[in-house]
């Protein structure tokens, strides 16, 4: 029965979180292709056509490959549960190098250590940022994929730069204004001095 | 069908042992079934498991089994054949026969008989703490599963198959990272300048102690060899015996002196679970 | 109407790929805790058990949280695409102490040997056990994240017990069932009952 089939290729294509292409899926169930192809035609026949109104999840072709994913009404909401595809560290790491760049890796081993290294190589995949031998450390620099994922409306070093400072001068300045608007609630007899984000924002230009 | 004596009299029996409501309810629950299989009121239970409970009990009775003296695995197993017959599900199945276990306390004789033996041979040198302190291997129940869990091939505990699931990072969470990796930063330096110093006041200590050793020139690079050595290791998670030639004397003072340099530098931290002997565990700092 | 919250909330559970709250759930969506649960109660009823043969996803209750996974049945050719963390001697270790728990390290060094410690050290770092010092030696008990991590129902020691013993005396049974169907093949002369194993491959389609 074909029944069996198509079931397991729905496990593979909700597990796998990114699309699949018929060769990978025939390699990990070990079906052959028609019934490979068979099971993906029965999916998106279900999923998106007959129980159309009962799902919240489409299986769509990207390119020649397959996925299952909520569909667009749905993502909002639903995105922010996932988590995010670099963890907090290393992305501390990509913002450091970002700001700073040109940027040597035994510069950025003083500011934070020798998990720069790893660091460094995990970002390389990602294709986040370039890193050019230079002398006996590396140069860093970020790619073109950094501001397109971002969504940074530059490509320049400088205006990068630029960027980040701005907006993290705004985010510091927002949440220290929101502590204060909290501070003011509770005690409603503090009054207007606002020390601490001030220094603080000097401190970082 | 007559119904079986036995039954009702092992029912009441552990009912009287019994001081739990949950379970009281539960064991009166049975006996209704029981009497119902005995009358032969099956066709009244329409509730599936109320259904694979008035099963059980007929098994039971129809296989004249002593309730006193059950086999629970061939109890299981044909329980388990007619439960699909009547086209039960497994999970209730599962869910009788693990209640049927609980509450008529059937000795799996054979299985507890052949780990016994096991389990003595485990400890050669027994000692007065290996007297047992806490009553844990008393219960049946837990000496079984215990060593149930400990013969069969795979584990009771199933890793689930969930969605590799991430997402593009937001530009808020890049400039969150910014602000705190700046933070972080300027800590990390401050720390960093402060270890220099104290690190070349070490030195300056060591090498007054060491004048005229023959460690004094080597000390440096011994520590920096063994970095090398650590940082080979992909995790970051490693044990001295994977750092030095073990049959070494020599090598094994020099890895152990050098791991306290590095402990010292907070390049890792090192622990050991048995003093004096046990392994010692060495972890980077700054991986994970 | 509720079907919106159902697919709202469906998106989610799917989305997320670890376990969520209803605090969770309550937050990212707005909707008030009544309407979560009963959107998490009628997509558990679909799931599991209206569409129980038309689906391989399930959704499951995982200490105090939810979330959907492949069924038990299709996780084996699925796992290829999605490789398994523990090995099988770690997560018998863990068997042991969640079902002894609180367990004394020293105890469990008694019934497998010296690899407790190694164990021990990994199911810590893996966030699946805590480690007190207990006298000369540690005190062993699960943390919350384990029934999370293993889909179990329930964070109540006594329940997650109970679970385990079901899960033991199901694979007894199960490798008996096994034995005897295949005493039944070798003995072919036996005519009309279906042997044990077959019927169990039939349920699972």
């Amino acid at each position: 029965m074909s029944i069996k089939e198509n079931r397991l290729v729905e496990s593979l294509l909700f597990s796998s979180g990114k699309p699949l292409s018929i060769e990978e899926i025939q390699e990990t169930t070990g079906l052959p292709p028609k019934k490979v192809n068979e099971a993906i035609e029965h999916l998106m026949q279900s999923y998106n056509i007959d129980r159309k109104n009962d799902t919240s999840l489409e299986i769509v072709k990207a390119g020649n490959k397959f996925i299952m994913q909520v569909k667009k009404t749905f993502t909002d909401k639903s995105m922010m549960v996932a988590k995010p595809e670099i963890k907090t560290d290393l992305l501390k790491t990509l913002a450091l190098i970002a700001f700073h760049q040109p940027v040597k890796q035994s510069n950025l081993r003083h500011m934070i250590g020798e998990r720069i290294y790893a660091d460094v190589d995990q970002l390389v995949s990602l294709h986040l940022i370039h890193s050019e031998p230079h002398g006996a450390t590396e140069m860093l620099t970020t790619t073109r994929l950094f501001p397109e994922y971002f969504g940074i409306d530059s490509t320049k070093p400088k205006e990068i730069r630029e960027f980040l400072s701005m907006k993290v001068i705004g985010h510091v300045v927002e949440e220290k204004q929101e502590e204060l608007a909290k501070k003011e609630e509770d005690a409603s007899e503090e009054s207007d001095d606002t020390p601490v984000s001030e220094s603080h924002m000097k401190k970082d230009e | 069908m007559e119904l079986d004596n036995d039954v009702i009299n092992h029912l009441l029996f552990h009912k009287a042992l019994i001081d739990e409501h949950n379970d009281m309810s539960r064991i009166n629950q049975y006996l209704e079934m029981a009497k119902a299989a005995a009358t032969g009121e099956s066709a009244s239970i329409e509730n599936p498991f109320d259904r694979s409970i008035y099963l059980a009990f007929d098994l039971v009775l129809n296989q004249h089994m002593n309730p006193w003296d059950i086999d629970l695995v061939g109890f299981s197993t044909m329980y388990l054949k007619r439960a699909k017959k009547e086209k039960l599900d497994l999970l209730t199945a599962g869910k009788i026969i693990y209640m049927a276990w609980k509450v008529l306390r059937m000795q799996s004789d054979h299985l507890v008989v052949s780990m016994e033996t096991q389990d003595l041979e485990l400890d050669q040198g027994v000692g007065w703490e290996d007297i047992p302190t806490v009553p844990w291997l008393a219960n049946d129940d837990e000496y079984s599963y215990t060593n149930l869990v400990m013969t069969m091939p795979q584990s009771p505990l199933d890793e689930p198959l969930r969605r590799e699931s991430t997402r593009k990072v937001t530009l808020i969470e890049l400039l969150s990272a910014f602000d705190e990796v700046r933070k972080e930063s300027e800590q990390y330096q401050l720390l960093d300048q402060l270890r220099k110093e104290e690190r070349v006041l070490l030195r300056q200590k060591a090498r007054k102690a060491m004048r005229g050793s023959a460690h004094e020139d080597h000390l440096e690079e011994d520590v920096a060899t063994v970095w090398e050595r650590i940082c080979q290791f992909p995790k970051g998670s490693l044990n001295f015996s994977d750092l030095c030639q073990v049959d070494s004397v020599e090598d094994r003072i020099k890895t152990f002196v050098s791991i306290l340099f590095l402990a010292y530098e907070r390049k890792i931290t090192v622990h050991q679970r048995k003093f004096p002997y046990g392994e010692i565990f060495i972890k980077t700092i700054g991986y994970t």
